[in-house]
């Protein structure tokens, strides 16, 4: 394709600002992330799906992309998606918690179903792939009225299997859409490994199926994925079609919080993975570039933390729903509610 | 009033929908150039353009989820399924997604989306073209699910369906587009999407019907007439969420009770209405609440004697009324 | 007799058959080395190997699909849905496919396949894992559909179901798995897939339900019995042939009749039973039949005090109980 | 892919009998083709549903098949494969009459909705694309057993847009299944053109997305189709996984009886694709090969159309089914009905 992959060492044409922003970005979700999984094993938030891992390349997708003009139709994963797009630690702990005020759902979907009209987040259920449509969906009516909002949707490499993939992909290619197709190929769904799923290594070689760009990117390199990013959102927005980016992702957790990955990945990988995380090499490199200078990152980090110690407090101060809130909201309440 | 049938009252609400909103649009197999494979969208690629009438692949889920995006952007999508019998690949997205968006983001958003559909037999249309398995709809909250039996209501509903906020499934029955004609008003008006219609009445017994089968009934209630019995006939139209007042006015009324469908009975719509009227009607019963319906089996065969085995007829009707009259 | 919990019941069963059967084989997504989500299949692909238990791609359609194609050519598969809320990109395949092989082949083909899914709520899982749909199948011709609500049921209930030579839809309470414990023969034998159980006699109010609502109901029904009320419970088990005789029987003998499920009401199962009752027991009846189920909502919500309010609890069904009492 | 398209003139390594059997097979369908359009014309069948200009692919495929051995799920245009497997044009008219003896359906189903359990023909209902999942199951039970038979299964191109087709392929190529896929590409699904169906001229480029060979190939030339059907079969058959086969066709015919494509497709395109038919340009090579010599191919036309006289006369004797009958065959009766 024509977006080339030019060397991902170096700041590569990112100014200290982006870079900066960029790993901030990843922290702040890192950090919501750790502290939800906190929740999670102390007992107060029943359920945690995480990004660890993600972030790279969410962070960089979700700086290219303009909130609230472009489509949004994310997975579960995507917790620093929806934060660089403008929700809020705070939307997240309150959907972890189960609170009325949840804005994702009013603490009726599990929490990582995010959706916020204001910034044309699609709500997501749990049924894997089905956004995909949406999101091509919501490209078409661009098109149709000649807008060039970019209609951005992902999943794992195992919603890929899914059969609506495969719809999406062609209807999108056949209209030249401006739809980013987004796979973070993290090896596993749950605990079935790719070659269960897939039968060539790479997602991305299902684009040539549909005659559109796809694209391989470490999804472990932030600099990497922001250019991919940058480049792929402009390529649809400029009006050229589709295309599919594949991430490599590290899966840091297991599935959920209701999973083990001990019982099906053998430690000493695990160990490894460890070491190439994202956010702590992204740190190094920005240090050494001098992009974060010696106490740049701890300082955010404990701006970030404080940020998350008051909305987590918040949160638990909030009101559960009521119970016959239960009701509201089947169809179109003629009172309003 | 000009006299139209139910296919031309559908396409008549349709255009005339599409010329005041130009939000409306047609997501379909072969909506385009041909027109639909019964023509209900006959010409309206030409009047409106590719876009808004647009052949989809040939990929249910597609349509629908796509339709479901549209929607969400600002479009009024009907989303068209060449027969009711081939819905079933889109039945997640109509179910899973469509039905859960208001209710799963606390009414964040909400999926204005029609999806249409051809249901019924009588045509050799075999297992596979002679479905009726709005059922499965029915038993979904989230989802509206209504069949016109007029092209009044036709042209009505259609354009109540668009106006709608929420996903509209609108059946049609294929034997009725061109076998079923009246009175269609010129220019706009609409038809509520939850309210039954008493299309007879009577006092003697009450049936409960929709689709082509009210015309069965209807027919099958005048050969009661010469022996002093009247029947009220009920035309649910609306089947989620049905018309539960006036499932039971209707019922109280009479006290005894007839539901008849092209459908097989069991877990259907004629289930919950009787279920319906065996909880709130107890004491205005004077008979048991009596089903008509296909017979269980899994679709309408092809060969006619097998078609015409599984067809509810007016006789069949007669003959169940016959049974309750004399209860 | 050993007691087991349900989960192990259904293993076992599975094991067993494994064993006595080698075309007996697994497909789902993470059936194998994590041994399904809840641990069923847990242990059986180190036993029978990969093949046998074979770890699907992310995709229902394909999971039946790939079985419908295995049983024609020989095999006994089981077709894991991880949550029974993502059967539905299968509901084509299974409804118009398998559902329909025998009838549509005049008896030439049929697809001796076994459809396993967890169902219900209770367990924090939200609207989407939390969810009982099983009417939608309820509804179809060509389908078997089980829902045993006992650890010795579930066992012999999934070794008929492998040896049936017609697609059976095995739906299992997923707050059963490990709250719900009983005897278990070790060894073979079989429950009959389309007999329902009276598990508790009386002759005051007839209850029917299925699934994790037989303990509930059970539970209440005991309240009653201070005040001198007696409730025959039947476990309806077969909910597709629904065993019409026994659910006739019991409703005669009491006079009375409660449906409790936890699936929403409109055009379910509780709906059929009400409607096969007020056809067939119309003479019988002292009350109104009455239904008890979920709310008519999208599904189960995540929240404490929301899920709270759907779920179907023995204050509930006593409520119900002692309303049809006083009647 | 492997298999190369050698040279599609000249005879090229099939002998004289093969050819013959060839343009015997073609002719036979095509024929009993003529004859189901014929009687639905008169009002004596309510439907039909065409395979002209289809006939060389299937007949090839058909011919290099194991019948009753490999396993076949096929599709409504599919008249030429089943009757070389083994199905008679007999057997199709009682169909098409909807008589108690079609030994598809019993009558239970239009005509074209082929099956046959001796023959290994599984049954198909109307639903594009159900059926691919159904050979790749058929052949995972196979593989299984360490059988060497091979599933075929075909469709039009507009069936490969559902999800179906991209489960099945997925499935077939990650376990390396011995299932042949044959897309009859004929430009159409009812009226929608190719171009409104899929984003890419071909099919076979599908095939890229799962590391299989795609292979295109001309439908209306025999003997090229015979050479790839024989290869991929052969192919499939010795292990080395799934293949997908593309064959663009020519539809000679609307749709269905229910069609007609004038509303959509010029007059000239449609009396330029007559040339291009696959049946006389195959008799005219083979005379001018010295394969069939000057009244070979009128005299096998004579015998088939006497065997097709009969077989009609004897369909419509035949008895349609008992009314009653529709209520057997619902699950398996105790009765053996
Ligand atoms: C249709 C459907 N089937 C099954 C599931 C259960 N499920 C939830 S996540 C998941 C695995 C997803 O794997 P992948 O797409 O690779 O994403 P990842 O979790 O690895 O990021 C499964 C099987 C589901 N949510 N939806
Ligand atoms: C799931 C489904 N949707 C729609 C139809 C109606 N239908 C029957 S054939 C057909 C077109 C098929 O086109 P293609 O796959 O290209 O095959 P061709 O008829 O051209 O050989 C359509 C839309 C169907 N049978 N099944
Ligand atoms: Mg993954
Ligand atoms: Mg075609």
């Amino acid at each position: 394709m024509a977006i080339s992959e030019t060397d991902t060492r170096g700041q590569a044409g990112l100014d200290a600002e982006t870079l900066r922003a960029l790993y901030r970005h990843m922290l702040r979700s890192r950090l919501l992330d750790e502290r939800l999984w906190a929740l999670n094993r102390q007992g107060r938030a029943p359920f945690w799906i995480s990004g660890m891992g993600h972030e790279a390349v969410q962070v960089a997708f979700g700086m290219n992309l303009r909130p609230g003009y472009d489509w949004v139709a994310p997975y579960y994963r995507d917790l620093g998606l929806t934060l660089v797009l403008g929700m809020t630690p705070k939307d997240h702990l309150l959907s972890a918690l189960a609170r009325a005020d949840d804005p994702n759902s009013g603490g009726r979907q599990m929490p990582a179903h995010y959706g916020c009209h204001r910034l044309n987040i699609i709500t997501t259920g749990s049924p894997v792939g089905t956004q995909l449509l949406h999101a091509a969906g919501a490209a078409l009516a661009a098109r149709m009225r000649g807008e060039d909002s970019v209609a951005f949707t992902s999943m794992g490499e195992g919603g890929s299997s899914e059969g609506d993939f495969h719809e999406a992909l062609n209807f999108a290619a056949i209209h030249k859409l401006a739809v980013v197709f987004v796979v973070e190929n993290n090896g596993f769904a749950i605990s079935v490994p790719w070659d269960k799923q897939m039968p060539t290594p790479d997602v991305a070689d299902r684009a040539q199926a549909y005659g559109i760009p796809g694209v391989v990117v470490d999804g472990e390199d932030p600099m990497a994925c922001f250019r991919v990013a940058r480049d792929t959102i402009a390529r649809a927005r400029s009006g050229e079609g589709p295309v599919l980016v594949e991430a490599k992702v590290l899966r840091l957790t297991s599935h959920s919080s209701d999973d083990d990955q001990r019982r099906y990945r053998s430690a000493e990988v695990l160990e490894a993975e460890k070491l190439r995380d994202c956010l702590s090499r992204f740190r190094v490199t920005l240090e050494e570039l001098g992009v974060l200078s010696a106490g740049d990152a701890d300082e955010m980090r404990a701006e970030l933390v404080l940020e998350l110690d008051r909305a987590t407090d918040e949160a638990e101060a909030a009101a559960l729903p009521e119970p016959e809130s239960a009701l509201r909201h089947v169809l179109a309440d003629g009172d309003g509610t | 009033m000009p006299t139209k049938t139910y296919l031309e009252a559908i396409r008549d609400g349709i255009r005339e929908e599409m010329q005041r909103d130009e939000r409306v649009m047609i997501l379909g197999e072969d909506v385009g150039a041909k027109g639909g494979v019964f023509g209900v969208t006959d010409g309206l690629q030409k009047e409106f353009g590719e876009w808004r009438v647009l052949d989809s692949p040939l990929a249910e889920s597609c349509i629908v989820g796509v339709a479901i995006g549209a929607a969400l952007n600002g479009m009024r999508p009907i989303a068209e399924i060449q027969f009711q019998d081939f819905i079933l690949p889109a039945v997640d997205q109509i179910v899973s997604e469509a039905a859960k968006f208001r209710y799963r983001s606390n009414n964040d958003w909400n999926v204005p989306m029609v999806v249409r559909a051809p249901f019924g037999g009588g045509v050799h249309g075999a297992l596979y073209h002679s479905q009726s398995i709005e059922a499965i709809f029915c038993h979904i909250p989230g989802l509206r699910v209504v069949v016109p039996s007029t092209p009044y209501d036709a042209k009505g509903m259609i354009v109540a369906a668009l106006r709608d906020p929420d996903p509209v499934m609108y059946f049609e029955h294929k034997r009725a587009y061109r076998a079923v004609k009246g009175e269609v008003p010129d220019g706009e008006y609409t038809v509520p999407l939850d309210r039954a219609a008493v299309v007879r009445e009577g006092a003697d017994i009450a049936v409960f019907t929709y689709g082509m089968m009210v015309h069965t009934v209807l027919n099958a209630a005048e050969r009661l007439v010469p022996d002093g019995f009247e029947c009220e006939v009920v035309d649910l139209r609306a089947l989620r969420p049905l018309d539960h007042d006036a499932i039971v006015a209707s019922a109280r009324k009479c006290g005894k009770v007839l539901i008849v469908q092209e459908a097989n009975l069991a877990v259907s719509v004629s289930s919950e209405v009787a279920a319906i009227i065996a909880q709130d009607c107890f004491e205005h019963l004077d008979a048991p609440v009596m089903r008509l319906g296909g017979p269980e089996i899994p679709a309408m065969p092809f060969s006619p004697p097998l078609e015409q085995f599984y067809l509810v007829t007016p006789d069949k009707v007669e003959t169940s009324l016959r049974e309750l009259a004399a209860y």
